[in-house]
């Protein structure tokens, strides 16, 4: 029965991304890009992927859409003709699509149990993780604890886009983050936008204390710190379009912006360093406490919370910047 | 666990531990300060480890205490040791030298997020070279680019900002074709551990995934490596760099893409897919002699100072892959040593680029007129390190021509063309770096342009300092040569 | 299930090709960017069709139920970090593409290179 | 009892889906953006209501039924809401339109 679903699901994203690339309207586009994300997030359910699922429609439908509309409010909204030759582009991407058609030959097939897939390494978390590190969410144990390591590549990364971001857009005065102090930001919002101000402020709470629960349950249901800060980043930039920019810099100043992100990227770099000084490998929780299995645990909340900070404080700088940079 | 088993995780832990706490200090002179101090420790740490592998052949660190193919290990072998030297060399040389270049083009109060960004560069690339782990290097190779588009943007001109876009979409879709190739290997493999791959492969080595994902993650790393045919990215964004930021990026971010190419292509692939090896000859060698030619003869005809010397690094990436295509003890040698004396030739002109760039606003070869009797230094700096890059023996450069062209006697009949193939773009190289001296030495600085003063100390020590180096590992090639011949025989272990 | 496994694979390619065909054809940076992020969408559902397991469940360990097939956690974890990694270089292109609208006045690859090549 | 719960959530799908089904013929069909966005909110509103408990019968007394009444809340505070909010900003479009055209007109 779900193969119908999933087929269903498929289709349409194939029909909305040839949407997305046809049409000239780049407002049209990017809303369809939200629409895309989503039906990838339901996509990823049904492959039995809850937390990646969750991850795409928190970040990939929510965060980045965000992003285009602030890039698009600051550049032009229609796409214009380029009008030059589309055949050569065809043609690439023709013989790119036969040589990866090729390699779906030999593939084994979809969910078949013996695929070498879950042969080699998958099992092994699955059957050691209740041992090990006795959470239910192997995903997080997977993420926090066997790959810690590629995780804190992700805080960089994340860290990264977010000084990056600062260092283009930001301002050009010392001290200050956002390139037009917050006294001349938008005050406004949607001032006659009543509706909509009313429901906002009643639901921005629950969006946040939402987030805290998805970061905070991350081991036990599908949730993180990635989830858990683009759902709090989003909930802030919310009530930063419904009452206006200057409120929401009010509520998070640039100062807290900075400490988290700061924060954030430490924390999780810094339990690695404890871990190493109390005689374990770097990212090595078992020694953290007298009991390995409570170490490991300890050591996958510290640097949930670390993920969940830096990305929270690096999403909301980066609309901040969007949003603060003056419209030429 | 004493401190010198933790060396490996501590290499990168230390820029990425700076990073933060650079990215929003106040005071710009403190910020560059803390990141030359972290560079020069984090080049402390490479040559410590790399007298640990010469020592004791291969380290090997598991990270989070998990066991190899389960967590992720990381494997340092001599190969890696040589590439933690470059890059850490060449980032300490160019944030030591490029002080007084960078606070002329960066607003100060910028500067501390630009020198977080260059520590993540330092930590990405530092990251890719140790890592034994086909995933972490992807995650890695991101953080090192997107650090690095964020430091070419920082150039003053605002072509450095069309030049970085192409530079972010052309990375991406290589890091996104290098993420499709590692999938397929996966998928066939079911591991992610470079040296388990390597065991696993074999059984399924005839089946189309795995063939394709060999196409795959060569075509995704020669995009990064800016290989001959898609190198398209590589000659703007060096252009309109900062003049730092280029001596750093040339001198060290496309051979560490050239790394993960070689390491992928004779350690995981070729002991397995039979005729690899010959498909990979056959596919990259002609490649390699065009981008020689190509960015020779682009080299002569260009006007601009920067984008010459960043095509005729097109060239010399093409000598890289000219000893590693001809897949032989000498020639993989060969290649591999290039990598350093190509760092150090060209970390010297990029260096003496940087103190003109001080002196002059726009960098075309004919503004350089006359310019010898100001800036004597300069441009005998400029001068070695061109000899340098020709390969005139006594230099760095001599080395790796000399073990390029014993490989390719090795090869008997296409040999032959490879060698001529060298020496036409060695002449060429004269031809280009010949122009420049020309201009500088013998042409006349017109009336009404201002007395243009010598470099300051501060830049000219390191360039002659690096100077200096490609004069003494031209005469005495111990350390890279040995690293590299140790690399070249694990990489060729399956086939010797 | 056999043919979804078929079908899965076809629409990564055809997305692949549809994101691919966006960041070569379209001179709008704007356009590329987002014929990128479909392009890196195609990748993840590539790895996420690796990891189902006929009849298994999302890989969460409930206590009680002691023979339950899970799903491969692995792939999961991967597309965890490339998602994140999509959305910053994602940023990092929005604020370039905003610079060079200030810098150029034009979002429009060729347009600018036009200008360019006058200075 | 069971039979029951079943039969009340199969009449509950089949009206929801109907109404769905409505109000995806109403969004097609009918010209204006006003009169397409009347029809779509009605499968916001109804429509969700009815596939929503629906399931909660289905789920019985248990912690599934707790969160989907979470979400028929959340949908039903947000749904009204979003379509207010795009209804009024198309107005003022096509206000601020219209006075552009007089602009240009006089």
């Amino acid at each position: 029965m779900t193969i119908l679903l999933a087929v269903f699901l498929l289709t349409m994203l194939v029909i909305t991304a040839v949407a997305i690339v046809r049409t000239r309207d780049l407002f049209a586009a990017v809303m369809l890009l939200g629409i895309f994300s989503l039906l990838m997030a339901a996509n990823f359910f049904v492959l039995d992927a809850a937390d990646v699922a969750l991850t795409e429609a928190a970040v990939g439908a929510g965060i980045s859409t965000v992003l285009f509309l602030g890039a698009l409010a600051l550049t032009a909204a229609r796409e214009r003709e380029s009008g030059d030759s589309r055949w050569l582009p065809l043609v690439v991407v023709v013989i790119m699509a036969a040589t990866v058609v090729y390699a779906t030959f030999d593939k084994p097939a979809l969910g078949d149990p013996n695929a070498p897939v879950h042969q080699h390494v998958a099992p092994w978390y699955l059957s050691e993780t209740p041992r090990l590190i006795d959470i239910p969410n192997v995903v997080t144990a997977v993420l926090g604890s066997y790959r810690g390591y590629d995780t804190l590549g992700e805080v960089f990364v994340v860290f990264t886009a977010g000084i990056a971001v600062l260092f283009l857009l930001g301002s050009g005065r010392p001290g200050e983050l956002f390139s037009r102090p917050p006294d001349e930001l938008s005050t406004g919002g949607l001032k006659h936008h009543l509706i909509p101000r009313v429901v906002g402020k009643l639901l921005i709470p629950f969006i946040i204390l939402f987030g805290l629960y998805v970061q905070f349950h991350g081991e036990y249901g599908p949730g993180g710190g990635f989830q858990a800060g683009a759902i709090i980043a989003a909930g802030v930039i919310l009530y930063a379009l419904l009452e206006g920019e200057t409120r929401a810099l009010a509520a998070l100043p640039e100062s807290a912006l900075k400490v988290m992100v700061i924060g954030g990227a430490l924390l999780y770099t810094l339990v690695g360093v404890v871990c190493m000084l109390m005689g374990g490998n770097f990212l090595d929780y078992s020694v953290l406490s007298t009991n390995s299995v409570a170490g490991q645990q300890l050591g996958i909340i510290l640097i949930e919370a670390g993920v969940g900070l830096a990305v929270t404080g690096v999403l909301l700088s980066i609309f901040h910047a969007f949003a603060a940079r003056a419209t030429a | 666990m004493t401190l010198t088993a933790q060396l490996p995780a501590l290499q990168v832990v230390l820029p990425m531990l700076t990073a933060p706490l650079v990215a929003f200090l106040r005071l710009p002179q403190l910020s560059w300060l803390a990141t030359t101090v972290a560079s020069a420790t984090a080049f402390g740490i490479a040559v410590l480890l790399t007298q640990a592998v010469l020592g004791t052949g291969t380290l090997d660190y598991a990270m989070g205490g998990w066991p190899a193919p389960y967590g992720i290990a990381l494997a340092i072998d001599e190969f890696g040791a040589l590439l933690l030297l470059i890059v850490t060399g060449a980032s300490t040389i160019a944030l030591l030298a490029g002080k007084a270049s960078l606070d002329q083009q960066i607003e100060s109060a910028r500067q501390p997020l630009f020198y977080a960004g260059w520590l993540l560069a330092l930590a990405g690339l530092s990251g890719i070279v140790m890592t034994g782990d086909a995933f972490n290097i992807f995650v890695f190779m991101e953080i090192s680019s997107l650090a690095a588009y964020m430091l070419v943007a920082g150039g003053p001109d605002r072509r450095a900002l069309t030049a970085v876009f192409k530079y972010l979409i052309m990375g991406t879709v290589g890091a996104t074709f290098y993420l499709i190739g590692i999938g397929l290997v996966y998928m066939m493999t079911g591991t992610l551990n470079l040296a388990d791959m390597e065991a696993r492969i074999a059984e399924v080595a005839d089946l189309k995934p795995i063939l394709v994902a060999a196409g795959f993650i060569t075509i995704g790393l020669a995009l990064k490596a800016a290989v001959f045919p898609l190198h398209a990215w590589l000659p703007n964004a060096y252009t309109f760099a900062p003049h730092a930021v280029t001596v750093f990026l040339a001198a060290c971010s496309t051979k560490v893409s050239l790394y993960v190419l070689l390491r992928f292509d004779f350690f995981v692939f070729q002991g397995n897919l039979e005729r690899h090896d010959v498909q990979f000859a056959g596919f990259l060698l002609p490649l390699a002699l065009l981008a020689i030619l190509v960015g020779s003869l682009a080299a002569v005809f260009e006007r601009n100072l920067k984008r010459l010397l960043a095509y005729s690094s097109i060239a010399q990436i093409g000598y890289i892959l000219l000893g590693a295509s001809c897949v032989s003890l000498l020639g993989l040698t060969a290649g591999i040593v290039h990598m350093f004396n190509h760092a150090l030739a060209k970390g010297a002109l990029f260096l003496a680029v940087a103190c003109i760039g001080v002196r002059l606003s726009r960098l075309w070869v004919d503004d350089l007129a006359g310019l010898a009797r100001q800036m004597p230094w300069t441009l005998a700096a400029f001068v070695a390190g061109g000899l340098s890059l020709i390969g005139i023996p006594g230099t760095a450069g001599f080395i790796s021509k000399w073990y390029l062209i014993s490989a390719a006697l090795e090869q008997g009949l296409t040999g032959v063309l490879t060698i001529v193939v060298i020496v036409v773009s060695s002449l060429l190289a004269v031809v280009y770096i010949w122009r420049i001296v020309e201009v500088a030495y013998f042409g006349s600085r017109d009336a009404q342009s201002p007395p243009v003063s010598e470099a300051p100390l501060s830049l000219l020590l390191p360039t002659w300092f690096i100077v200096i180096a490609n004069v003494y590992f031209g005469l005495v090639p111990a350390l890279p040569v040995d690293l590299a011949s140790a690399a070249a025989r694990s990489l060729l272990g399956h086939l010797l | 299930m056999q043919l979804l496994g078929l079908y899965n694979y076809w629409v990564f390619v055809v997305l692949l090709m549809i994101g691919f065909y966006a960041v070569i054809a379209k001179s709008n940076l704007i356009k590329k960017l987002i014929g990128l992020s479909i392009f890196q969408a195609a990748v993840f559902l590539l790895y996420i069709s690796m990891d189902k397991v006929e009849g298994g469940t999302a890989p969460i360990i409930q206590a009680g139920v002691p023979d339950q097939i899970y799903s491969n956690p692995l792939p999961q974890v991967l597309i965890l970090t490339a998602i994140v990694v999509g959305i910053s270089t994602m940023a990092l292109g929005l604020a370039i593409v905003v610079r060079i609208k200030e810098a150029y006045g034009t979002i429009e690859e060729h347009e600018a290179a036009a200008m360019d090549s006058e200075a | 009892m069971s039979l029951f719960l079943d039969l009340g959530s199969w009449v509950l799908f089949g009206i929801g889906s109907l109404l769905l089904f409505i109000g995806a013929l109403g969004v097609l069909r009918l010209p204006t953006l006003f009169t397409r966005m009347h029809a779509a909110s009605l499968t916001e509103s109804l429509g969700t209501i009815a596939v929503l408990t629906g399931i909660m019968l289905q789920a019985g007394l248990t912690l599934a039924t707790m969160k989907l009444l979470a979400i028929l809340l959340f949908l039903l505070l947000t749904s009204p809401t979003s379509s207010y909010a795009l209804a009024n900003a198309a107005l003022l479009a096509r206000n601020r339109d219209q006075t552009r055209e007089q602009a240009d007109r006089k």
